[in-house]
């Protein structure tokens, strides 16, 4: 469990120095805040760490998700163990070494707490034992990175350093989490110890190669593999203890970390061999090659770990177990030297203010402690004797010469190894001749420079030393951690090897002695290189990548823009032809199978069906002459009417004759504001596919109507025929379905109704519209406003329509009628009164805000429907009782009634609530006009 | 009994008018007085000015003989718009109004509209004049003489003496 | 007896077609707005009132009693009726609708 | 009948979707108007044709009394979606000046 | 002697609501389309009437008293736009 | 205690109409009305679920009428989680709406209250016809809610919005007459049972309709090709509004799920359509992640990540397993919460920007920087789909339980391009400040809403465990269409 809470520590210590910023603490308080969980995970390393020494492997696991094999499983072997003491070593290192190089302005805390994150992803990374947990920090690693390369986010650079990185590692992590996913699939489980013994289970599934191919994308974006590498010199934009972080131990060791990982899973194989080993290949020349040309401190380092990346990463592709082992040894020593070096190129550039290599130079005069630091670390990175990097590199050499896998072509590989020696020696002097040699510092902007603060250097001092231990005493200092990593990245036993300095002569240690000297030759010829080099074009990954982002924002743009183009018109067509197509599809001849008798076709119904059809048609051909569709459209209405009637509707007759003359008066209220006549828009190829679309759907639904119509069918309607008289207490059935059966559709119904007032009512306020001067013919309007003839006859209408509203209600639950039908009688006759006589007479006379007509009418319906709990049944059950008064006789008292007394009030307050708030538009727009 | 029914006339319409929609009975009977009394309280700050009833009998005539107009008129009519229509005469005819009473006015407009053969087109703005118009007048005097004789007298007597 | 109502409602069924029609006729044959406005008069008075004496009639026989609920339906259709004339009468004015040449008098101004 | 109404049906569908897919707001409230009526005679017809079968108890002979019911909601339902409509085109007027359903100008150019 | 009549009343006045369509199609201005579909509404009327008749039922009653009641409404909403521009002011 | 199932409908319904009632315009009063609405819904719909988990498929018989005969509400875990999400949703949408949004225009508070009563409505009825209805009542307060407001631009997406949704509506009306005019039922379980029996032109229509409850399904998922109308009419609304949307969406997955898995999973038209949803959840997810990449404003990003998350559901549910459809609704829970806190974010981002509001172009630092930079990090992490949140979790589960290659890829890419769009996004409104923008302190009411949303993404991935036990419990008694059947029509029918 120690593992576990191990883990958590960074996580739990990136709050410390956020808080401790909060309170105002001084720099080195805000890191000692940020060191102390580090460090105490440090300690807590110290009792597993010596089981791992015993060749255990611990263990630590808490469920998490177990449905998704995702538990927090951790595991301490060997290179887990070897990493952890890099994460957390090299990390209190940086925050020492950041305690000093962040100035006082900037917001350490956040800093501190951005990099305990990535100290604790990384940490995860390492310990997983789970797959799914490992990508999980996988991509915690890719965030906290991207927070940290960005963290001077006021520079362009570093906000596209770290998009770049997030993008690119972001992608490699989505392929690992497949691959890793695949991996759980042919496993049969996500436990990482399961997975590493179903080697052979894997390589031998067909999925293998996928699998390989989507973790070594991950690998290789994250270890800035060739063609992958581009973003790393880019996130050179992060503050340098970052970078002496992310950049040389961990972030990017984290791929290869991978590598040692899976090697046991995935390693072996040809195709193993050729990917990786190609890679790396690739990768360990093109970055030592570029990184000699880096005028810039901190991309020569940048370019020198892609290539020493390039490296290990070809060791492992070597399928080796020596190689292997010298892999992760080089892990180490890379690890020390580049840290310390970047470190060191830290120190210059905050001492000198520049990190350009053409105006640094001979600082040797002016902070020799740190020249020989830096001297030393670069020594190792060249891979000269007594020094770390010297051991790792002669066992790549040795290693390249042992493998036969490329045949007659097997001299390529120590051939591209000692080039990559060369160029790396070559740039590892640049390093050290041309910042601490090499003449006067040209026009530093901090001049002169000084050896930096005391403990700034204490981390350099540290790592040198081990570069220095490690290189002349192997044995003593590293070889027992390196056995149990190698150990556990082959999954077992260790290969025969030796670490020490001294081999005797053999063909590695020339190929060293032709890297160093050559790389002095390479190194002296720089000034005709650097010509060479200046013509060829400049290839700027971050631009490029930044125009290809660009680019692809903007044909993702332009994509997005061209389906989406703002236009119903094409929205609709989308809609229309998907159901074109629909239609098209499945509507068979076989659908018209019905064998029901056909009613006999009078000759007034198909007159009325004709009429029907010409006045659809007119409306639609002119559309654009507005009123004129407006009366046609009014005929389709007046026949669809009589289509009710005659087929047995009497209530939908009636409900749709009153509909249409509330809508009428609707659109002739939108007319005052609409214009009148519109010229032809459409483009007659627009108008022959809107032709093509009206036709096929038109005629696909009558289809499938005349289908309908003549089959037989088995439908629930008898029950409803049988129970409204007994269990509703009606005799129009449709009327009983509508307040009984389904009165909670009317209930719905209803609501929707207030609803559209309600939203209506919010549309129109504070709408400003102008409405014609002149009717369409260019004349004044009439000056008589309200006409006497109409006037007079509107006013006795009201209680006669009143009168009608009544008996249409009360019939309604026996005959056609009901609440909906009264209340729009009852809404005619009081627009009638808005119409003839105006807004504000009618509002002198009663209350001119409906909503709490609409409400009460609601609340009516709702209450009723809840009165029915009190009586121990559901909502909406209703009752009703035959009542026997004296004279006036027997009369049914329905609880129904009340519910469509609901209907009818919700009817009346909404349609007046749209139209007469309409019609106050023109008042709004008068005044506006006045005060104009 | 004004408060209750300020109308009365309105009232018995209604009453009648509800009694003929659901057939006589007691209930309804009862239901309808309700309605009729209490409808026209309801509506009534619509009615600003109300025209009084004075003459019931001759109302009943009036309508009467409004309806055999109608029938007669409809006749005629259909003969002219049968025929050649470029025999007709039409013609717009102001008729100076007698009447002052809105609603009076307003029944004189309608009977004419109902009539076939001439349809009020107009109330001028001071209630003095009735466009109307005649699809087929053969003399002007003659035609304004007939509708005063036998409509607007009547309903002068009817509702304003 | 029997035959005699039905007789009598045939009879109202064919009058009040025969005017509807007529009516109708004159809307679509006669040449100016003014004239056309005449038509429907028909429509709406012998017309209707035809068919609705013919219901009136066959029902209050099926029945046995006498039935005047459709009288309503005239009723309202006197009050209504004119109005719209008179309504779209002033809208042609207002619009100076085109009136046969020989059209004595004058519309008004709107 | 049966033909003749599924005539009705399919020109009342297809006007409505014509005109749906016009620029001016005017025509889609038609075409959605147009849509509603033809849309609900195939919801009505759902219950098969009866002619002079009125619903009611002790009438006789019934049709299918359910769909009624549905198309009584849909209508109601279609009276509310078609006001908000006509009323959002008058915002839609008022707001961008114009009646174009995408709020282009016709000079060419946005509110 | 009514089954010859009805038929006979129907296809007359299916006639005229043919030749209202042809009104109003042809207009040729506003008022005539208006008056056009306010004589349809009032010949459905007694189309309506007729049916109720032809099939001995009722129920068809309240559609044409609905029409004779608030069916103008709609002219006058027509005709007062052509007039006003403002149906409601 | 029986009629709990209806308190979802009932309890915003009366809410709405006592605003109704209110018509002096007191916000306080509306406010604490609609609030206590909302929050009386939460044990409410808490209550419900809980029930509903014990396994037992309560039906509500409103009316007292047997189905099918009349309309009944079904209680079964898929819905009674579908009201939980989307009270839990209302509560910090409400909030942050109260913070003077909803001033903006009249009833918004009504609107509000039928706004949920409708998406209540439509996640409990156990009726197409009523589903219908409740659709509708869904639709024309979003009508309402989307326009609240003003501005030429909400309006231009009101317009489209209402026109294509009113289109759908005809559709769906079109779909329901052939269900009837084939099955003559209306009762879902009904209509699966009798949809099994139907043969010959009867079968072939009935496929028709279930077809076109596709097509209107997918136009209020937002499914390709039906979702342009979307980021306008999201991005525009006030962002109470666009929040609360977010499950406006997965009232469209919710359908097709519930009549797929009743009537369409197995039996004479097994599958209907699937293919043709699984093509076109995946175009959408791949149209909707480049929409991501390329969108001018962070609201209308958010709304590409609503149209992603449709996508994915979508694609998810073409394949319908059991398993699939727990880590579907897991994925369900996740995007729609995520989402709803990522409006609300880009409102407070927009507010803290001035004139620039929530634009992808350098300008002020919005104020709290910090603090929404935090929040829009979280939020961007979860809806890409990266670790440690909620995102991955669903994401994970998804790949675990749809094993097709397309999927993957779809998946990750769009994850891919979302993660370049999103990041340029934050970097822009973040890092990119050319200065700092009004100094004033971020509203804590808005703040607080918008976290209560975001902190779902850690919340839901702490207790990922519980959270897909219970989806995968969800969906297992989905995958069982005979157990609603039984319970709604009394098991012998
Ligand atoms: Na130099
Ligand atoms: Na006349």
């Amino acid at each position: 469990m120690t593992l576990a809470v191990l883990v958590l520590l960074p996580f739990v210590g990136a709050a410390l120095p956020l808080l401790a910023e909060r309170l105002h603490a001084s720099r080195t308080v805000l890191a000692l805040s940020a060191a102390l969980m580090p460090a105490l995970a440090l300690v807590l390393l110290i009792a597993p760490a010596g089981q791992v020494f015993d060749g255990q492997t611990v263990h630590a696991s808490l469920p998490w998700v177990p449905s998704l094999g995702l538990a927090l499983s951790f595991r301490l072997d060997g290179l887990a163990l070897l990493f952890a003491l890099l994460v957390l070593g090299i990390g209190l290192l940086v925050i020492l070494y950041a305690r000093y190089y962040l100035s006082a302005k900037e917001k350490a805390g956040r800093f501190f707490a951005f990099l305990l994150l990535f100290m604790g992803a990384m940490l995860g990374v390492v310990t997983s034992d789970n797959l799914l947990l490992l990508v999980l920090f996988w991509e915690l690693t890719s965030l906290s990175s991207f927070l940290l390369i960005g963290f001077w986010s006021h520079q362009s650079a570093a906000r596209k350093g770290a998009r770049m990185a997030l993008a690119v590692t972001g992608m490699g992590g989505l392929a690992l989490l497949a691959g890793v996913l695949l991996i759980g699939q042919i496993v049969g489980s996500y436990s990482l110890g399961d997975a590493l013994a179903s080697g052979d289970l894997i390589r031998a599934s067909e999925l293998y190669p996928l699998i390989l191919g989507l973790v070594l994308l991950g690998v290789f974006t994250k270890s800035a593999q060739f063609p992958f590498h581009f973003w790393l010199p880019h996130a050179m934009a992060a503050p340098t203890p970052v970078s002496a972080y992310l950049h040389s131990a961990t972030m990017v060791k984290a791929g290869v970390f991978l590598l040692a990982r899976f090697y046991p899973m995935l390693a072996g194989t040809n195709l193993w061999f050729d990917v990786v080993t190609l890679a790396g290949m690739a990768t360990l020349l093109w970055g030592a090659a570029v990184a000699l040309f880096q005028h810039d401190l901190k991309g020569l380092l940048a370019y020198s770990t892609i290539s020493h990346l390039g490296l290990i990463t070809l060791l492992f592709g070597l399928n080796s177990e020596l190689a292997a082992v010298a892999a992760v040894f080089h892990i180490i020593n890379h690890a020390t030297f580049k840290a310390s070096l970047f470190m060191a190129a830290g120190i210059i550039d905050h001492e000198t203010g520049t990190r350009d290599m053409r105006r640094i130079n001979g600082l040797w005069k002016y902070m020799p402690y740190t020249a020989v630091l830096a001297m030393v670390a670069s020594a190792a990175m060249a891979g000269v004797p007594l020094l770390n990097g010297f051991l790792s590199k002669e066992m790549f050499f040795a290693e390249t010469l042992e493998s036969s896998r490329l045949g007659a072509m097997s001299w390529v590989l120590p051939l591209g190894a000692t080039l990559g020696g060369v160029f790396s020696v070559a740039y590892s002097a640049r390093f050290i001749h041309d910042v601490f040699f090499n003449g006067e510092p040209v026009n530093l902007p901090k001049f002169p420079p000084h050896e930096p603060p005391r403990y700034m250097k204490v981390p350099v001092e540290i790592l040198v030393a081990l570069c220095v231990a490690v290189g002349v005493l192997p044995s003593i200092t590293v070889s027992g951690l390196l056995a149990v990593a190698a150990a556990a990245t082959l999954g077992g036993e260790l290969p025969d090897y030796h670490l020490s300095i001294w081999h005797g002569f053999n063909l590695p240690l020339i190929m060293s002695v032709v890297a160093l000297v050559g790389g002095v030759l390479v190194y002296s010829a720089r000034n005709w290189l650097f010509r060479q080099y200046a013509r060829l074009p400049e290839i700027n990954a971050s631009l490029i990548f930044e125009r290809r982002i660009q680019g692809l924002a903007g044909g993702a743009a332009a994509l997005s823009n061209f389906l989406r183009n703002g236009s119903l018109q094409s929205y609709a067509a989308w809609l229309l032809t998907l159901v074109a197509l629909v239609l098209l599809v499945y509507l068979s001849p076989a659908v018209l199978d019905g064998q029901r008798a056909l009613l006999p076709l009078d000759g007034v119904s198909l007159l009325a069906g004709v009429m029907l059809v010409v006045a659809a048609l007119i409306t639609a051909i002119l559309h654009r002459h507005r009123m004129t569709a407006i009366m046609s459209m009014s005929v389709v209405g007046l026949v669809v009417s009589l289509a009710f009637v005659r087929l047995s509707a009497p209530d939908l007759a009636l409900t749709q004759l009153s509909v249409e003359i509330v809508t009428l008066l609707l659109l002739m209220l939108a007319m005052y504001f609409l214009p009148v006549r519109t010229r032809m828009e459409s483009a007659w190829p627009r108008i022959l596919r809107d032709l093509l679309l009206s036709v096929i759907i038109g005629g696909g639904v009558g289809v499938m109507a005349f289908a309908m119509m003549t089959s037989d069918f088995q439908s629930i309607s008898g029950y409803f025929l049988d129970n409204a008289k007994p269990g509703g207490g009606g005799t129009n059935v449709v009327n009983v379905i509508l307040v009984d059966f389904r009165g909670f559709d009317t209930f719905g119904e209803i609501t929707v109704l207030g609803i559209a007032a309600m939203g209506i009512y919010a549309l129109l306020r504070d709408l400003d519209l102008l409405s014609a001067p002149s009717d369409s013919l260019g004349r004044p309007w009439a000056r008589e406003v309200h006409p006497m003839v109409l006037v007079t006859i509107s006013r006795p209408l009201l209680p006669l329509a009143l009168l009608i509203s009544v008996y249409i209600f009360l019939r309604g639950h026996n005959l056609p009628g009901g609440g909906f039908i009264a209340g729009l009688i009852t809404s005619v006759a009081l627009l009638l009164q808005y119409v003839a006589s105006g807004v504000a007479w009618v509002h002198r006379r009663m209350p001119g805000d409906y909503h709490p007509v609409v409400a009460v009418g609601l609340l009516l319906a709702g209450v009723t429907g809840l009165a029915s709990w009190f009586f121990g049944h559901p909502f909406l059950t209703s009752t009703f009782d035959y009542l026997h008064w004296p004279l006036v006789g027997k009369f049914e008292v329905a609880s129904a009634l009340l519910f469509d007394t609901g209907v009818f009030l919700t009817v009346v307050g909404a349609t007046l609530l749209m139209l007469a708030n309409l019609g106050k538009l023109s008042l709004l727009d008068d005044k506006a006009k006045e005060g104009a | 009994m004004r408060k209750l029914l300020p109308f009365p006339l309105l009232s018995l319409f209604l009453w009648l008018t509800w009694l003929l929609l659901n057939g006589f009975s007691w209930g309804h009977g009862l239901l309808g007085l309700v309605l009729a009394v209490v409808l026209p309280l309801g509506t009534r700050p619509f009615w600003p000015n109300v025209p009084h009833l004075r003459n019931f009998p001759k109302l009943v005539r009036f309508v009467l003989v409004v309806h055999w107009d109608i029938l007669t008129a409809n006749l005629a009519v259909a003969r002219l718009i049968l025929g050649a229509p470029r025999k007709l005469r039409p013609a717009f005819v102001e008729l100076p109004l007698e009447l002052e009473d809105d609603f009076a006015i307003t029944l004189l407009a309608s009977t004419i509209s109902l009539t076939p053969g001439t349809v009020s087109a107009d109330v001028s703005e001071d209630r003095r004049t009735l466009l109307i118009h005649a699809l087929d007048m053969d003399d002007e005097a003659e035609l304004v003489a007939q509708i005063k004789q036998r409509y607007e007298r009547p309903l002068k007597e009817i509702f304003e003496c | 007896m029997d035959t005699l109502v039905e007789f009598l409602v045939s009879a109202a069924i064919l009058v009040g077609g025969v005017f509807a029609l007529v009516g109708s006729f004159g809307l679509a044959r006669l040449p100016d707005f003014y004239l056309r406005l005449h038509g429907p008069t028909k429509a709406s008075t012998l017309g209707v009132g035809g068919t609705i004496f013919a219901s009136l009639l066959f029902f209050s026989w099926q029945e046995q009693s006498l039935r005047l609920q459709e009288l309503l339906i005239v009723l309202f259709l006197f009050i209504t009726a004119p109005v719209s004339a008179h309504m779209l009468a002033k809208a042609a004015m207002h619009r100076q609708l085109r009136r046969r040449e020989d059209t004595r008098g004058r519309p008004w101004k709107q | 009948m049966e033909a003749m109404v599924a005539v009705m049906i399919a020109v009342l569908v297809g006007t409505g979707v014509y005109l749906v897919l016009r620029a001016r707001t005017f025509p889609v409230i038609l075409g959605i108007t147009l849509l509603s009526y033809g849309v609900n005679l195939f919801v009505f017809i759902s219950g098969r044709l009866a002619l002079d079968q009125p619903p009611i108890v002790g009438a006789g002979p019934s049709t299918d009394p359910l769909p009624q019911a549905l198309v009584l909601t849909a209508i109601v339902i279609g009276f509310a979606m078609t006001a908000f409509l006509v009323v959002l085109a008058l915002r839609g007027q008022g707001e961008t000046g114009t009646d174009h359903v995408d709020g282009k100008r016709d000079d060419g150019g946005e509110a | 002697m009514l089954e010859i009549a009805l038929p006979i009343g129907f296809g007359l006045i299916v006639v005229a609501l043919v030749l209202n369509l042809y009104r109003l199609l042809r207009g040729p201005t506003l008022p005539d389309r208006a008056l056009a579909l306010d004589t349809m509404y009032i010949n459905a009327i007694a189309l309506i009437v007729l049916y109720g008749i032809a099939n001995n039922s009722k129920l068809y009653f309240e559609a044409g008293m609905l029409i004779a009641l608030i069916g103008f409404v709609s002219t006058v909403a027509v005709a007062k736009y052509m007039t006003r521009g403002d149906i409601i002011e | 205690m029986e009629h709990l199932i209806i308190a979802p409908i009932l309890i915003p319904a009366f809410a709405g109409m006592l605003l109704l009632l209110e018509v002096r315009e007191r916000q306080p009063l509306r406010r604490f009305t609609g609030m206590l609405s909302v929050l009386a819904l939460l044990p409410v719909a808490w209550t419900l679920f809980q029930q509903a988990a014990g396994g037992e498929i309560q039906v509500y018989r409103l009316g007292d009428w047997a189905a099918p005969f009349g309309i009944v509400l079904v209680l079964d875990k898929l819905s009674a989680l579908m009201v939980l999400l989307c009270t839990v949703l209302a509560v910090p949408a409400l909030l942050y709406a109260c913070r003077a949004d909803d001033k903006r225009g009249a009833n918004f508070h009504a609107l509000f209250q039928l706004q949920l009563m409708g998406i209540n409505g439509a996640f409990l009825t156990g009726d197409l016809f009523n589903l219908f209805v409740f659709f509708e009542v869904l639709l024309i307060a979003s009508y309402g809610l989307a326009l609240h407001g003003r501005g030429p631009a909400r309006v231009r997406a009101g317009i489209h919005y209402v026109v294509l949704n009113l289109i759908g509506s005809a559709l769906f009306l079109v779909a329901l007459g052939l269900v009837y005019g084939t099955t003559g039922t209306l009762n879902m379980a009904d209509f699966a049972v009798k949809v099994n029996q139907l043969d010959g032109g009867a079968l072939e229509l009935a496929r028709v309709a279930g077809l076109l409850m596709w097509v209107v399904f997918g136009l209020k998922a937002a499914l390709f090709p039906l979702y342009f109308w979307l980021p306008a009419t999201y991005a525009n609304a006030t962002a109470g509004v666009a929040a609360l949307f977010a499950i406006m969406t997965k009232v469209g997955v919710y359908a097709v799920a519930r009549v797929y898995g009743l009537a369409f999973e197995q039996g004479a038209l097994a599958g209907l359509g699937r293919d043709a949803l699984w093509i076109m959840a995946l175009l959408t997810l791949l149209l909707a992640s480049i929409g991501v990449l390329g969108a001018r404003r962070l609201g209308e990003m958010v709304a590409y990540m609503v149209v992603m998350s449709v996508g994915t559901l979508m694609a998810g549910l073409a394949w319908s397993s059991p398993e699939s459809f727990g880590a579907m609704l897991y994925y369900l829970i996740h995007t729609t919460l995520v989402s709803g806190g990522l409006f609300l974010l880009a409102d407070l981002v927009a507010r803290g920007r001035g004139k620039l509001g929530d634009q992808l172009v350098a300008g002020p630092a919005p104020t709290g920087r910090a603090g929404l930079g935090l929040l829009f990090f979280v939020g961007a992490v979860a809806v890409i789909g990266l670790p440690p949140l909620s995102g991955f979790m669903g994401k994970v589960a998804l790949l675990q339980t749809v094993p097709a290659p397309l999927y993957w890829l779809f998946l990750l890419g769009g994850g891919l391009l979302a993660l370049v769009g999103l990041s340029r996004a934050g970097s822009t409104l973040f890092w990119r400040a050319t200065g700092d923008g009004a100094r004033r302190r971020l509203d804590r009411p808005r703040l607080l809403a918008t976290v209560l949303l975001l902190a779902a993404a850690p919340a839901l991935a702490i207790w990922a465990e519980p959270v897909l036990e219970a989806t995968v419990a969800v969906a297992a008694q989905w995958a069982q269409p005979q157990l609603y059947i039984d319970a709604v029509l009394g098991g012998g029918a």
